[in-house]
C-alpha cells in the first residue's frame, strides 16, 4: 500500500503523566497499525520499544518528524522529555486530554506536593511508614547516588512547558480522529496553522448529539446522573444533569452519551475560549431557574464540586489553574 | 391644660391696631436682625407666632414684646412686609390692657369713644372743682397789679378768690396726692398682675429667692438710662426718649413730691435750679413731641408709620399740657394774672386726665413696665425652667 | 505606605455606573481602590471577567448591577446573581476568600450607598491583605 | 490585519480634572502604551477645539482607534463618537476614560487620583485595540403611535399628534378618560373649574377620527422595537393586536390610602377624608359634615404618606397648593369657617402659586407646623360638651408648643404615589423604575420625557407627581418627539447587539430562554440560533450564557473587556 521508496515518516510517542489510556488509543488502531507502520518508523514509544533516553538524545534535532505526547507534565522527568522532544521533533502533538489541558491528572492542582506526599506516603489508612519516608530527588546507597525525578507541585499541560503544534484532545482521543490527522500528515495535506486543535470539531457535541433538544433550558434542581431515570433520549441539561456537552468540542462520537453519561468534557472547550470551564460555568448559572438568592444557593448547593464538575479534564488550563494557598493570618 | 389655638384672636388683636398678621412665614429675619433678642429669647418671631396661634396664655406670660423698642429694623428686613415691629407694639397695647385688672385699660383701647369721653370728664370735672374750691379773684381783671411780685411776675398762689397762697398750694397738693394715689394704686395693682401672670402663675419657673434682690438693680438700671433702648441703631430716638422720660419724670416729680417749693410766688433767677430742672424738662418734652409728630405724620419711621388712636391721645395730651405750662409760665414772668389763672386751669385740665388715663391704662404705662418687664425676665433668666424658648430653636 | 487595593468593579451602565457617576457629581468622596469598567448589564458579566481579574492581579472584584426588579433589561441582573452565586462557590473551593468578590445592587440614584460600599468593599480588601493570586498563578511547577 | 494607530485625548475638563490628576503625566503614560501614536492633553475636549484637535490628528496621522479621558461616557460619548464621523472614523473605535465622575471629584488624594486615572486609560487603550467598526441601521418608522393612558398627559400627547393627521392608539385602564384631573374641582393657583379645560379635549380626543379609544383596556404584550412595535391589548375578554412606532406612557399615579397612619383616624372617626375624596364634596358644590351641618372649623393636614420614609419618601408637589386651593374654597363657600393648614413645609411653587400663598394667609387661614421626624399629629375624639366632634394633638414647631387644634371636619392631604400596574407594564415596555416605582427618564435634566427604551417616552405624573400645566407641557413635549420621528420616516436603531456566530453554535438553545426580548429564534433546518437583531436591545447575557461562545455582544466583547481588565491592572501602585 505504502511506497516503499518514499523514505518513511520518523514517529515518536511518549507517555508523560497519564494513565497511559491514550498508548492503548494508538493500539486502537488494530490491524491498520500495519499500514502505519507501512509509512512510519515508530523511534521512540517507551510502552512498546526499548528505546532509551539517551537514545533520543542522541537523535539529531528535528530528526522525530511527528511526536505523540500523552500525559501531562507533573514532574522533571516529563519536563525534561518534553523539551527534548519538542527539540527532536518537527512536529509536536498534544495528545489526550492530559497534554492538552492537563487532563485527571490536572485535578491534582488543587493541592499541592506537600499535601500529595503527607496524604500518599503518610497518612493513607493502608500506609505501614513508620520512619516517615517520603521520595526524594537524590538518595545515597552503597551502589553510589540515585536521581529521582522531582515531583513538581503543578501539574502542567504540555504547551505551559514547550511550544505544541497541534492538539489532539480526548480521554483519550477517538482513534478514528487519530488516523484522520496521521493520514492527513502523512499525505502532506495541508496542515492548519500551528496551534489548532485537530482531530475535533469546531462545533461542540450538542452538535452531533442525538438526544432530543429543546429550548426548554431552566434548572429547578440539579441531580447526579444516578439521580435520575433517565429516558436515554432527553438532553441531559433538561433533566437537571448537568452535561458539559455545550461546551465540549464535538469529534469524540459522544461516546459517553451513548454509554447514557453525561459528557464531563474531555475533548476541552471550543475555540477562543479563554477559560476552559468558565463558560459552562456562566451557561449553568444563567438556567437556574429561581430569582431568590436562598433558593439559587440551595440549587447552586447541589452542585458538590464546581472545580471538578466544569474543570474535569482543564483545571491547568483555567485562569485561576490551581488552589490558592492562603497565608494564615500574622496574628 | 394643653392651649388650644385660638383663630379669633387675630379679631381681638385687631382692636389693638394689629394690622398684618399672617404675612409671616417664620423666616427668622426679625430675630436675626433684632440687636436686643438673645439666644434664648427669640423675639420677635416667637411673639408673632403666639399670636397667630392666639396662644394667649402663653402671650400674657411673656415680657418680650416689653423688651423691645421698637426701632423697626426687624419691619425693614422682614422679606414679607409682616411688620414685626408694629406687631410687639400692638402687643404691648394688649398686655397693658391685660395686666389692667379693672379692665378700663382694655374698654380705652377698644373703643376710642370711651376713653376720649373719659378724659373729657376728668378735664370738666377738674375746670370744676377747680373753679368751685379755687374760683378766680375778681381783681384779676380790675386790679391785675395786685398780684404782681417785687420781680414783676404773677404770684400763682394768690389768684383765687379769698384763699390765701399757702392754702391755694396745699389745696393743689391735696389733688396732687389724690391723684398720685389713685394712680399708683392702679398702676401697683396692675404690676403686680403683670407679676402674677410672667412669674407667679408659672408653676415650673424655679429661681433662687435672692435673685428678687440681685436682679432688683437692673430695674433701677434700665428705668433710668433705658439702656437697651440705646442698643438700637438709631440713636437719635433714644434720646429723644430718654429726653422725654426724665423730662417728663422730674416734672412730675417735683409736682408731686415738692409742689411747696416750686410752685412759690417769687420767682428766681432764670439759673435758679428750679426754673433749670423745668426748662430742661419742657425741652425735653417739647424735642419729644416735635420729633414724634413730625414722624407721625410724615410717617417716614418705620416705626411712626401705623399710628393707633392711643398714641396720638397720648402725645396730644401731653402737647396741650406743655404747652400750656409754658403758657403759664410766660404769661407768670410777663405779669399776666388773668391769663396765667386761666391757663392754669386749662394746664390742670389737660394734665390731670393725661395722668389719669394715661398712667395706669394706657400709653404712658410703659414707663413702669418696660423696666419691670426686663426684671422679671432676669428673674426668669435666673431660673433654670427655659424649656419652650430652647425648643424653639430648631425651627430657626 | 499602606496598602492601597485594586478592586476591578463591573457596573452594569443603566443603574450602577449611572450611581456612580451621580456619586461623582456629587462630589462624594470615596476609596480610590476602584476600577470601574462598564458593560451594557450585569448579566453580561462572565465568571472569565472575575477570574481574568484575580490572574491580573485584583485583590477584588465588584459586581454591580439594578436592583432586583429594576433591570433595564427586565432580569440580567437575576442572571448575573444565579451565575454570582455559583462563582463563589467555586471561587470558594480554588482557595480564595469569599470576600474578595461581591455582588452589589445599586440604582441610579443610590450614589451615596455606591460611594459607601466602595469604601466598604475598600475596607473588606485591607483586612484581608493582598491578594497573591497573581504570584501564585506565575509561580508554575 | 491593519496597524493599530491609537490616538489619546486627556481632558482636563477645565479645572474639574486637572486639579486632582496630573494630567500632564496621564498623557505622558499613555503615549508609552502600546500601539498609542498620539496623546494629548487639553483643557476642553468636548470643546470645538479640542474635537478640532482630535479631527485633525485622526486625518493628519492615520489614526485609527481614539480615546478619550474625560467625564462619563454618559455624558459626551456621543459627542466624541459624532467628531470621529467627522473625521471619516468609524464612530464605533472609539472608548472613553471617565476620569472626572470616577476620579477627580471623588478623589482628593492627586497621587492616587492620577494613578488610578493612568489605570483607567490604560484599560481604554487596551480596550480600543479590539473593538470594531459597527454600522449604523436604521429602521422605517411605523407613524401610528400607541399612548397608554387617558389622563390629562395621555389626552393631550393624544390630540397633538392626531392633530398632525397620524393616527393615534389610545388605551386606559379605566371606564372613562380624564384620570386623576376628572377628579379635581378647581385648579391652582386661579381656581379655574377643571372640567372647564378638561372636557374639550376629552370630546375632541373621543371624536377625533384619528384617534382609536380603547377603554377598560391594558397593554399585555410588547414586541419588536422603536419604529415598529407591537403591542397586545387586552379589553375584557377581546384582545388586539396593534402596530405603532412610538409608545407614549401617561399612566398616572393614585392617591395613598392614609388607613396605615393610624394617627389620623381614617375611617376610624367620622369626618376626617382624604384630599380627593374632599374635591368630590367640592364638585358636589358643598362642604358638609356626615351630619349634613356646615363645618365651623376645618384643619387640612400635609403631607400624610408623603415624605414619609415609612410610606412615599418623596415629596407629592401638589398637596401644598392644592391644600391653598382648598382654603380658599372653604372661605369662598363658608365665610365664616376657621381654616387650619397643618403642615411640615410649606413648598408652594409654581407660577401664581406663591402668590396664592400669601392671599391665603391674608384670607385669616391659620398655619401650624408640625413636625415630621418627631411625632405627627394625632386626631381625637373631643370631649362631649365641647364645640367641635374632633381635637388634633400636634407639637407645634414654629412656637415649640404642644397645641391642640379644634375641628369639624379634617382633609387629609394624601401623598401621590405610582400606580399599582407600573411595574408590570415596565416590564411589558422595558423601561426602568426608580426606588419610588416611578418611571425613570434618559435624564433627568435634558431628556425628561424620553427612557432609556427608543421610542417609549414617559410624560405626567407617571414620571413623578405633577400638576397639570407640566403634564400638559411633557405630553406635548412627548408629541414633538414623536412627531419629528414619525416625519423623518426613519430611525437608527442599535447597533449594540447580539450576533450568533453559526459556524460556532452547536444548537443547544439555552440562549433562547435567556433572552428577555425573545430575539433569539432557533432555527431548526440549520440547528442554530440566531438574533433578531432589531430587537436585540444589546445587554449581552446571551453572550454570557452562550457555553460555546459562538453568540459575541457587539462592543462589549469578551476580548475587549478581557483587554481593559488587563489594562486597568497592568500597572500594579507601589506598595
Amino acid at each position: 500500500m505504502a511506497n516503499q521508496d518514499k523514505p518513511k515518516l520518523k514517529m515518536a510517542i511518549y507517555w508523560g503523566a497519564g494513565c497511559g489510556g491514550c498508548c492503548v488509543s494508538v493500539l486502537d488502531v488494530h490491524e491498520k497499525l500495519f499500514d502505519v507502520v507501512a509509512v512510519a518508523d515508530l523511534v521512540f514509544w517507551p510502552i512498546a520499544l526499548d528505546i532509551k533516553y539517551k537514545d533520543v538524545e542522541a537523535m539529531a534535532d528535528g530528526f522525530i518528524d511527528l511526536t505523540l505526547f500523552n500525559g501531562a507534565v507533573r514532574n522533571s522527568e516529563n519536563e525534561h522529555m518534553a523539551r527534548l522532544l519538542r527539540q527532536k521533533s518537527k512536529i509536536l502533538v498534544a495528545y489526550g486530554s492530559c497534554a492538552h489541558l492537563g487532563g485527571i491528572p490536572g485535578l491534582a492542582n488543587l493541592t499541592n506536593k506537600n499535601e500529595l506526599f503527607n496524604r500518599i506516603y503518610l497518612e493513607t489508612e493502608s500506609t505501614l511508614n513508620p520512619d516517615g519516608i517520603i521520595p526524594k530527588t537524590h538518595f545515597n546507597v552503597t551502589e553510589g547516588e540515585l536521581e529521582l525525578p522531582e515531583f513538581f507541585n503543578d501539574v502542567r499541560a504540555l504547551n505551559q512547558v514547550v511550544d505544541v503544534d497541534y492538539y489532539l484532545p480526548g480521554c483519550p482521543p477517538r482513534t478514528e480522529r487519530l488516523i484522520e490527522v496521521f493520514m492527513a500528515i502523512v499525505n502532506k495535506a495541508e496542515l492548519p496553522p500551528n496551534g489548532s486543535v485537530v482531530g475535533a470539531w469546531e462545533k461542540t457535541l450538542c452538535d452531533e448529539c442525538k438526544r432530543k433538544k429543546t429550548d426548554n433550558k431552566v434548572i429547578r434542581k440539579f441531580y447526579r446522573p444516578w439521580e435520575i431515570h433517565d429516558d436515554g433520549e432527553t438532553c441531559f441539561l433538561e433533566q437537571g444533569v448537568i452535561c458539559m456537552g455545550p461546551a465540549t468540542r464535538g469529534g469524540c462520537g459522544y461516546r459517553c452519551i451513548e454509554g447514557n453519561a453525561p459528557c464531563q468534557g474531555c475533548y476541552g472547550p471550543p475555540a477562543d475560549a479563554p477559560d476552559p470551564g468558565a463558560k459552562m460555568m456562566s451557561a449553568i448559572g444563567t438556567i437556574i431557574d429561581s430569582n431568590l438568592e436562598i433558593e439559587i444557593e440551595e440549587i447552586v448547593d447541589a452542585i458538590v464540586d464546581p472545580v471538578g464538575t466544569f474543570y474535569r479534564f482543564s483545571l491547568p488550563k483555567a485562569i485561576l489553574r490551581k488552589k490558592m494557598s492562603v497565608p494564615k493570618p500574622v496574628n | 391644660m394643653i392651649s388650644r389655638v385660638d383663630p379669633e384672636f387675630k379679631q381681638e388683636l385687631h382692636k389693638y391696631g394689629l394690622r398684618e398678621w399672617n404675612e409671616c412665614f417664620h423666616c427668622g429675619n426679625c430675630t436675626a436682625i433684632c440687636p436686643l433678642t438673645k439666644d434664648d429669647n427669640l423675639f420677635p418671631r416667637r411673639g408673632i407666632r403666639l399670636a397667630q396661634m392666639g396662644l394667649k396664655k402663653q402671650l400674657v406670660s411673656s415680657v418680650d414684646p416689653w423688651l423691645c423698642y421698637y426701632c423697626g429694623e426687624c419691619t425693614e428686613t422682614c422679606p414679607r412686609n409682616a411688620n414685626p415691629g408694629e406687631l410687639m407694639m400692638v402687643l404691648r397695647r394688649y398686655l397693658t390692657s391685660c395686666y389692667d385688672w379693672t379692665g378700663i385699660s382694655r374698654l380705652f383701647y377698644t373703643r376710642k369713644i370711651w376713653e376720649l369721653a373719659a378724659i373729657i370728664l376728668i378735664a370738666l370735672g377738674v375746670i370744676i372743682s377747680f373753679l368751685v374750691f379755687l374760683p378766680p379773684s375778681p381783681d384779676l381783671f380790675s386790679k391785675p397789679q395786685a398780684f404782681i411780685n417785687e420781680q414783676g411776675g404773677v404770684m400763682i398762689n394768690s389768684l383765687a378768690n379769698g384763699i390765701s397762697a399757702s392754702r391755694f398750694v396745699q389745696l393743689i397738693e391735696y389733688g396732687d396726692l389724690l391723684m398720685a394715689i389713685l394712680v399708683a394704686g392702679f398702676l401697683i395693682s396692675n404690676i403686680f398682675h403683670m407679676f402674677y401672670r410672667v412669674i407667679l402663675s408659672d408653676r415650673n419657673l424655679k429661681f433662687p429667692f435672692y435673685s428678687y434682690f440681685t436682679e432688683f438693680w437692673s430695674l433701677i438700671y434700665n428705668f433710668v438710662t433705658q439702656a437697651r433702648f440705646s442698643k438700637c441703631d438709631n440713636r437719635t430716638y433714644w434720646i429723644g426718649h430718654l429726653l422725654v422720660m426724665t423730662g417728663y419724670t422730674i416734672m412730675f416729680t417735683l409736682i408731686v413730691a415738692f409742689l411747696k417749693e416750686f410752685q412759690i410766688e417769687e420767682i428766681k433767677p432764670w439759673y435758679h435750679w428750679q426754673r433749670l430742672l423745668g426748662y430742661y424738662s419742657t425741652f425735653g418734652i417739647l424735642f419729644f413731641l416735635i420729633y414724634t409728630f413730625i414722624g407721625r405724620i410724615r410717617k417716614t419711621d418705620l416705626k411712626m408709620q401705623f399710628s393707633h388712636p392711643s398714641d396720638w391721645m397720648f402725645i396730644v395730651l401731653l402737647f396741650f399740657t406743655a404747652v400750656t405750662g409754658i403758657l403759664i409760665h410766660i404769661f407768670r414772668v410777663s405779669g399776666l394774672p388773668a391769663a396765667t389763672y386761666f391757663t392754669y386751669l386749662i394746664h390742670l385740665a389737660f394734665l390731670v386726665p393725661m395722668i389719669v388715663i394715661e398712667v395706669p391704662f394706657s400709653k404712658w404705662s410703659h414707663l413702669a413696665y418696660r423696666p419691670f418687664a426686663v426684671y422679671f425676665d432676669r428673674l426668669r433668666r435666673a431660673g433654670q425652667n427655659r424649656q419652650s424658648i430652647v425648643e424653639l430653636t430648631p425651627a430657626i | 505606605m499602606e496598602f492601597e487595593p485594586k478592586i476591578v468593579a463591573f457596573l452594569c451602565n443603566w443603574c450602577s455606573y449611572t450611581g456612580a457617576d451621580l456619586a461623582g457629581t456629587s462630589r462624594m468622596k470615596y476609596s480610590p481602590s476602584l476600577r470601574i469598567i462598564r458593560v451594557m448589564c450585569s448579566g453580561r458579566i462572565c465568571p472569565t471577567f472575575i477570574f481574568k481579574a484575580f490572574q491580573e492581579g485584583a485583590d477584588g472584584v465588584l459586581v454591580c448591577g439594578c436592583h432586583p426588579g429594576d433591570c433595564h433589561y427586565n432580569e440580567g441582573n437575576y442572571k448575573c446573581l444565579r451565575r454570582f452565586k455559583l462563582i463563589e462557590k467555586y471561587i470558594r473551593q480554588m482557595g480564595i476568600e469569599p470576600d474578595r468578590i461581591r455582588l452589589a445592587w445599586i440604582s441610579a440614584s443610590e450614589g451615596k450607598l455606591f460611594a459607601e460600599l466602595a469604601n466598604e468593599m475598600t475596607q473588606t480588601i485591607k483586612n484581608l491583605g493582598p491578594s497573591t493570586i497573581k504570584a501564585q498563578l506565575e509561580q508554575m511547577v | 490585519m491593519e496597524e493599530i494607530r491609537i490616538g489619546v485625548y486627556i481632558c482636563w475638563c477645565g479645572t474639574n480634572i486637572a486639579k486632582n490628576v496630573d494630567v500632564e503625566r496621564v498623557a505622558a503614560e499613555a503615549g508609552k502604551l502600546q500601539g498609542v501614536v498620539v496623546a494629548r492633553d487639553y483643557k476642553y475636549m468636548c470643546s470645538d477645539p479640542g474635537q478640532d484637535l482630535m479631527v485633525k490628528d485622526i486625518q493628519e496621522m492615520n489614526l485609527n482607534r481614539i480615546v478619550v479621558a474625560a467625564c462619563s461616557p454618559r455624558i459626551h460619548e456621543i459627542t466624541f463618537r459624532k467628531a470621529l464621523e467627522k473625521a471619516g472614523l468609524n464612530p464605533y473605535l472609539f472608548q472613553m476614560a471617565n476620569i472626572r465622575e470616577q476620579v477627580s471629584w471623588v478623589h482628593d488624594d492627586r497621587e492616587k487620583a492620577t494613578q488610578k486615572a493612568i489605570d483607567l486609560v490604560t484599560g481604554a487603550v487596551k480596550r480600543v485595540r479590539w473593538q470594531e467598526a459597527l454600522n449604523k441601521r436604521s429602521v422605517k418608522v411605523n407613524p401610528a403611535t400607541l399612548v397608554i393612558g387617558g389622563g390629562i398627559a395621555g389626552l393631550t400627547a393624544a390630540r397633538e399628534i392626531a392633530r398632525t393627521g397620524r393616527i393615534v392608539f389610545l388605551v386606559e385602564k379605566e371606564k372613562s378618560l380624564g384620570g386623576m384631573m376628572k377628579k379635581i374641582n378647581r385648579t391652582f393657583p386661579n381656581l379655574d373649574e377643571a372640567s372647564k379645560y378638561l372636557n374639550p379635549i376629552i370630546e375632541e380626543v373621543s371624536s377625533h377620527p384619528h384617534i382609536q379609544v380603547y377603554l377598560n383596556s391594558q397593554l399585555v404584550k410588547l414586541s419588536g422595537y422603536v419604529g415598529n412595535f407591537i403591542g397586545t391589548v387586552n379589553h375584557k375578554e377581546t384582545q388586539s393586536e396593534l402596530e405603532f412606532g412610538n409608545i407614549i406612557v401617561a399612566t398616572g399615579l393614585k392617591p395613598f390610602k392614609p388607613t396605615p397612619l393610624s394617627n389620623y383616624a381614617y375611617k376610624r372617626l367620622p369626618n376626617i377624608i382624604t384630599s380627593v375624596e374632599f374635591e368630590e364634596m367640592l364638585s358636589k358644590g358643598y362642604i358638609r359634615l356626615d351630619s349634613r351641618q356646615e363645618p365651623k372649623h376645618v384643619a387640612i393636614i400635609h403631607c400624610v404618606g408623603s415624605r414619609n420614609p415609612d410610606f412615599l419618601p418623596y415629596c407629592s408637589r401638589t398637596c401644598c397648593q392644592t391644600a391653598l386651593k382648598f382654603a380658599n374654597q372653604i372661605k369662598d363657600l363658608l365665610p365664616k369657617a376657621h381654616v387650619y393648614q397643618i403642615y411640615a413645609d410649606m413648598r408652594s411653587m409654581s407660577k401664581g402659586c406663591e402668590e396664592m400663598y400669601s392671599k391665603t394667609a391674608k384670607r385669616g387661614v391659620m398655619f401650624l407646623m408640625y413636625d415630621q421626624k418627631g411625632k405627627l399629629p394625632y386626631i381625637r375624639e373631643a370631649g362631649k360638651n365641647e364645640k367641635t366632634r374632633l381635637v388634633i394633638e400636634m407639637k407645634e414647631l414654629l412656637s415649640g408648643e404642644q397645641v391642640e387644634v379644634t375641628a369639624d371636619l379634617v382633609i387629609l392631604m394624601v401623598g401621590m404615589e405610582a400606580q399599582e400596574t407600573s411595574k408590570q407594564l415596565s416590564q411589558v415596555l422595558g423601561i426602568s423604575r426608580c426606588s419610588n416605582n416611578f418611571y425613570i427618564e434618559k435624564h433627568p435634566k435634558l431628556d425628561p420625557v424620553a427612557t432609556t427604551t427608543d421610542g417609549v417616552f414617559i410624560v405626567g405624573s407617571c414620571q413623578a407627581p405633577k400638576e397639570i400645566s407640566d403634564s400638559a407641557s411633557q405630553a406635548k413635549a412627548a408629541a414633538a418627539r414623536v412627531l419629528a420621528m414619525i416625519n423623518k420616516d426613519w430611525v437608527e436603531v442599535e447597533v449594540i447587539t447580539s450576533s450568533v456566530r453559526e459556524e460556532i453554535c452547536c444548537g443547544c438553545q439555552i440562549c433562547v430562554h435567556v433572552c428577555p426580548y425573545g430575539a433569539i429564534e432557533f432555527l431548526k433546518e440549520k440547528k442554530v440560533s440566531c438574533v433578531n437583531e432589531v430587537i436585540c436591545k444589546g445587554c449581552g447575557t446571551c453572550a454570557s450564557a452562550c457555553p460555546t461562545g459562538a453568540i459575541g455582544s457587539r462592543h462589549f466583547t469578551e476580548k475587549q473587556i478581557l483587554a481593559q481588565i488587563e489594562g486597568v491592572m497592568l500597572q500594579l501602585l507601589e506598595v
